[in-house]
């Protein structure tokens, strides 16, 4: 049973994480007029927001401790966020400065924490072995700790998905695998990638337990991750999750999304937040006042770091040069 | 098969350039085929496969899962059974998850089989930065293929190249990597230069690969690029001209590389300056000063200029992109430098 | 059922390319002396011999005709061979003639034959995804043809066959996969490598139907390709195919093998040319005097290839400058 | 922490000298660990862990899958964690399947992540050719590394600084790429050059990654190489003693590339010979060439020479691969060549 605290604590998690991304959406369009351009305004580049696939997130991290790895993909920060990774200077890197995480060098794709084990990478699926790695290097210092990689249902057809499962199976380590299945790689639909429906089936190929969580349901998400969780940490090995959830926007920003058709519609419907919400107030656990709270909370800690990443100083040119080695 | 360009000519962009062609040779041959990721209803990430889902639908116009290698190769087992597979590797930036494919075989299958099987297949994919998408999404890399021995390697500047190239590179009886720098595409979207939109006959025709170009005439200094940073040096030389006589040298193909045309301008001018995008160790512009070096050391009036990306990876922030980035102000001060 | 002269042409087959790899063993070594050297000699370089695997090449071979396309791995004679490529022509490439297959240019991990759709390559698992390409012109060529990859049980953990699997399955295509299971990646046994018994369970992760064959038997190889062949032509698409085969000799030739310790005396005993011969017998299709007929011919076809081999000349040295484009 | 060398040190094999330098290692930092294909029991295919797994077990000596982006990925995240990976890809021809972990990651995270993460880790493989093991087995892909920013490259031409070059390796913070050629290790198995067996002394040093060696001193032209061709270099500056002066650089790294290096022996001699068993065009050639072109093409007295691998793949028979790889008489000729 998952205790009211907790119940509220998951709907805040998912309401900051959606508040971020909807800033970061307002901004990031906000000074690229007149002619639309990606390269232009405070934050240029691609831009791959997260809305819609929140519980997992939130489900996922409520399990983990600081000392957990997760690697995230292209799509990383409601990840990054419920992971612990502090939302001032991760917003600060999302804006180039120099009080970025990465000092501005790394962006929204790259992501590098690791006070709090949290990285991620642009290349699909390959941040997939390397969780494999935190994990054996978290079994040979003989800590409990865990490593998580989350990669998209597209990228489950990348073959570093079957490398990275395989020897996390033959070595037993504590990995868990956790696919968001999101329905969509860019215009590619699941079902024209793959052609089967359930995704964790795949988990036999390796021995490893699995289960498909469907509903985009935060409880569940959390339930099915700390099976996970905990049997990886009592040594008992891998585990691979695939996750229905939905994305509720474009792939990345500017994506007109023509080739969603009426499916879009049909995703906005399964926002998982309002669905949520409405299940806490039938619970007695919300009411108007506490949401408009909840949701002020959240737009302040965001308007915050987005006025810190916006206040900070860029980075000099020259450092440019710096880092390249240790 | 070449076209004539005239004031009537219309102006299109590098993408159009590049469907057009890819379409126009899908009429004349069943054979070819277009594969890779969100190149179907999409039209591809950057443009190149604009309109032909809907000409040709969905049995030559194939949207893959995320699997490089498995498509990659498929493309290369096509071709071997005599199709002309055009793929998309959507950025250049992923040929690490594909490499294999790319150069132990589509490279190498014809010398392996002493000539007896060909691989006619273009691999076409997007390179180059200048939009912040920072380390993993912005690189050039031609010289990671044109190192690697048994495919011809074409770096488009402008439309007119594009759709010659790619009727050429889809004709030719080798793999060819066609590689469109995302700022030469004239996209909508992204910050161009106006050289990204030019006149491109209606017509097929053709652009041979491994031509060099010579993109302006001049005297005093010879300047070597290919792909996006040769609009750059075009501004340039416009710019000064009347000032210093800049020859810019466009390369359009790393393999077949056309060290004549580099001689001949080198031998004209003895200075010269090389502008590349890609790193620049162990890269386009050693190879290309090596071009005068193995032939006589002594055409070189004063030390070589390199413009070129250092030996850095891509950092995200515009500020951190543009100090290593070849730009415009770079190109003038390396002329000025060589010039003495 | 299958005909007994049917059988007897698996005995006769399976005989032909032992006795092939048993001439080839005996001249790769013959001139390395006095001191062992990998490069010398009139076969220099690496050396993979097929012998225990015979039943997989010709049980899958039987249903092939000759535009079926086979890629093969970096052990690929006992495929060529029941593939139709012609001995001589595949020899002289093995010592590096002119009048080889690849006039010399390729060697025994590179032999193209396009006349038979016989390729192979030295990279563990990229000829699947070759095979599926190949799968796919047939398709749209509208001819009835196969594609078949073959690969080792150490090849089926490398990415590559997963995107394999996958695009084939999706696209419905006409390939056969065969995993040769022959317990070893060189000295890392199959049951270190994966932690799944039956490999064939992979098939499940893209629908695709499977099957595990144990017991090296040809019949039972014929018989399970045969399904596999029929449902490809006939427009079903893929099927994986893992086929439980022994590794007589080394991994390559010079290896010593330590690692295997008693299993290599296990692995003797299941040499699977013995006890087809023992059943034919049994049935009366053998005696003494066909099976010296047969293996007289054999050698006698062996012999003279070889000879040819030995007579053909040499590639001109500038030789090596040709070929790189077409 | 040098050694010295005298009479008395013990005469190895570079194989032996590369274990030893890892168990040495080993036996000080419970983080260094090595990971591959047959590192175990088997000792590496070409000795390069040797005995290894008998004193360390299968928890540090680690047997993978072929699944070299797993295994290399999961080195990068062990590295990540603080261990010190030594992981193994048996042959660099197969860096095809798995360039991305070791471009994209390995190489760039400390990067991008503006200097916070460290990924300490030696990648180690096997290159060359000269046995007939044809095109996709033989490759030494050098240049293809030290094109991309972000890993140092290693490749040793002896014992004595296999040994040291490895301590350094693992003890550097920051991702190392070492490439052993096979005909340098000394295998029972393989003809090799007799300096692939030499002093190595027991003890543990390091030799610095970044720095030349002057393998051979001489003032009439300057002979740059790395790994395997070294050998030969030194072999022929021996037999013409007397004759020509031949200085011979081993540049024992591609990155850093010891430039000064590079231009102090040209500055002497003048005249400048490279020989480089890696394909020759976007290469190492071009970069050491264009070392001096950006510095003084002057200080070329005639044309360069280059001995490289020509632009083709590696072919099967004795006699083609042959009349493509660098031998001593190829040096030779380069060398009279130069010398006019
Ligand atoms: C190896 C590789 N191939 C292609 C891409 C381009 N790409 C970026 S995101 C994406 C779609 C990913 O889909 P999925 O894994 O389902 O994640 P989602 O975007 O849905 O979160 C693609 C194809 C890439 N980054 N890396
Ligand atoms: C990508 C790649 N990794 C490693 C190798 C080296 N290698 C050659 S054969 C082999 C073992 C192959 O095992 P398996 O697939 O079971 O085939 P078998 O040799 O048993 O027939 C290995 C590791 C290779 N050729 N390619
Ligand atoms: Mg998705
Ligand atoms: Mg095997």
């Amino acid at each position: 049973m998952i205790s009211d605290d907790t119940r509220v604590q998951f709907y805040k998690d998912m309401v900051r994480i959606r508040t971020y991304e909807a800033a970061l959406q307002r901004d990031y369009h906000a000074d690229k007029t007149p002619q639309w351009d990606i390269g232009a305004g405070l934050i240029p580049g691609e831009m791959h927001l997260a809305a819609g696939q929140e519980p997992v997130a939130v489900g996922l991290c409520a399990n983990l401790e600081q000392d957990d790895a997760i690697t995230g993909p292209h799509r990383p920060h409601h990840l990054a966020l419920a992971k612990g990774v502090d939302m001032k200077a991760m917003t600060a890197e999302i804006f180039g400065r120099v009080t970025g995480l990465c000092h501005g060098k790394g962006g929204h794709m790259h992501l590098f924490d690791p006070a709090n084990h949290f990285s991620c990478s642009g290349i699909i699926a390959q941040g997939m072995p390397v969780a494999v790695g935190q994990a054996f290097a978290f079994n040979r210092k003989g800590t409990d700790n865990v490593a998580v990689a989350v990669a998209g249902e597209g990228a489950a057809n990348q073959g570093a998905f079957h490398e990275a499962l395989n020897l996390a199976a033959m070595w037993k380590l504590p990995v868990i695998f956790i696919i968001e299945d999101n329905d969509w790689a860019i215009s590619v639909a699941r079902d024209t990638a793959t052609p089967i429906k359930d995704g964790s089936l795949r988990a036999a190929a390796y021995g490893m337990p699995s289960a498909r969580i469907e509903g985009n349901d935060v409880e569940a998400i959390y339930e099915a991750c700390k099976i996970a969780v905990d049997r990886a940490r009592a040594g008992g090995g891998p585990t691979m999750l695939e996750i229905h959830t939905v994305r509720l926007w474009g792939h990345f920003e500017g994506d007109a999304q023509a080739y969603r058709g009426d499916e879009l519609q049909e995703a906005t419907e399964r926002d998982p937040i309002p669905a949520y919400e409405k299940r806490l107030r039938a619970a007695g656990l919300l009411d108007d006042e506490a949401v408009a709270a909840i949701q002020a909370e959240a737009q302040a800690e965001v308007e915050a770091a987005i006025a810190f990443a916006k206040e900070s100083p860029e980075p000099k040119p020259s450092d440019a040069y710096l880092h390249v080695f240790a | 098969m070449t076209a004539t360009i005239d004031a009537s000519t219309r102006r299109v962009t590098t993408a159009k350039a590049i469907s057009e062609a890819i379409a126009q040779e899908m009429r004349t041959d069943p054979n070819v085929f277009v594969m890779g990721e969100d190149v179907g209803p999409y039209g591809g990430i950057f443009g190149s496969t604009g309109g032909l889902f809907d000409e040709f639908g969905a049995t030559r116009i194939i949207d893959t899962p995320i699997s490089e290698t498995g498509f990659i190769g498929a493309g290369i087992g096509a071709a071997v059974e005599g199709m002309r597979p055009v793929v998309e590797l959507m950025f250049v930036d992923f040929f690490g998850v594909c490499f294999d494919q790319i150069y132990n075989h589509m490279a190498k299958i014809h010398y392996e089989s002493g000539g007896n099987v060909k691989v006619p297949m273009v691999l076409m994919m997007a390179v180059g930065g200048g939009y912040s998408d920072a380390a993993q999404h912005s690189q050039c890399l031609w010289a990671s293929f044109a190192h690697m021995p048994g495919m011809k390697v074409v770096a488009p500047s402008n439309p007119y190249d594009a759709k010659g190239l790619m009727i050429s590179a889809i004709r030719d009886d080798n793999p060819v990597i066609f590689m469109f720098h995302k700022g030469v595409m004239g996209l909508p979207w992204m910050a161009k230069n106006p050289r990204s939109i030019g006149p491109v006959p209606e017509e097929e025709y053709t652009v041979p690969i491994g031509k060099a170009a010579v993109a302006h005439e001049g005297s005093d200094v010879t300047v070597v690029s290919i792909s996006m940073s040769v609009q750059h040096c075009l501004d340039v030389a416009e710019e000064l001209e009347g000032d210093v006589s800049v020859e810019v040298l466009d390369l359009r193909s790393l393999v077949p590389l056309d060290r004549e045309a580099i001689l001949a301008s080198v031998a004209k001018t003895g200075r010269l300056v090389i502008v590349d995008e890609d790193y620049k160790s162990f890269g386009m512009s050693g190879e290309v000063i090596a071009t005068i070096a193995d032939h006589d050391p002594s055409m070189l009036k004063a030390p070589v200029q390199r413009v070129c990306y250092p030996d850095v990876p891509v950092p995200y922030a515009r500020v951190l992109e543009y100090e290593v980035l070849p730009t415009r102000d770079k190109i003038k001060a390396a002329i000025a430098k060589v010039m003495g």
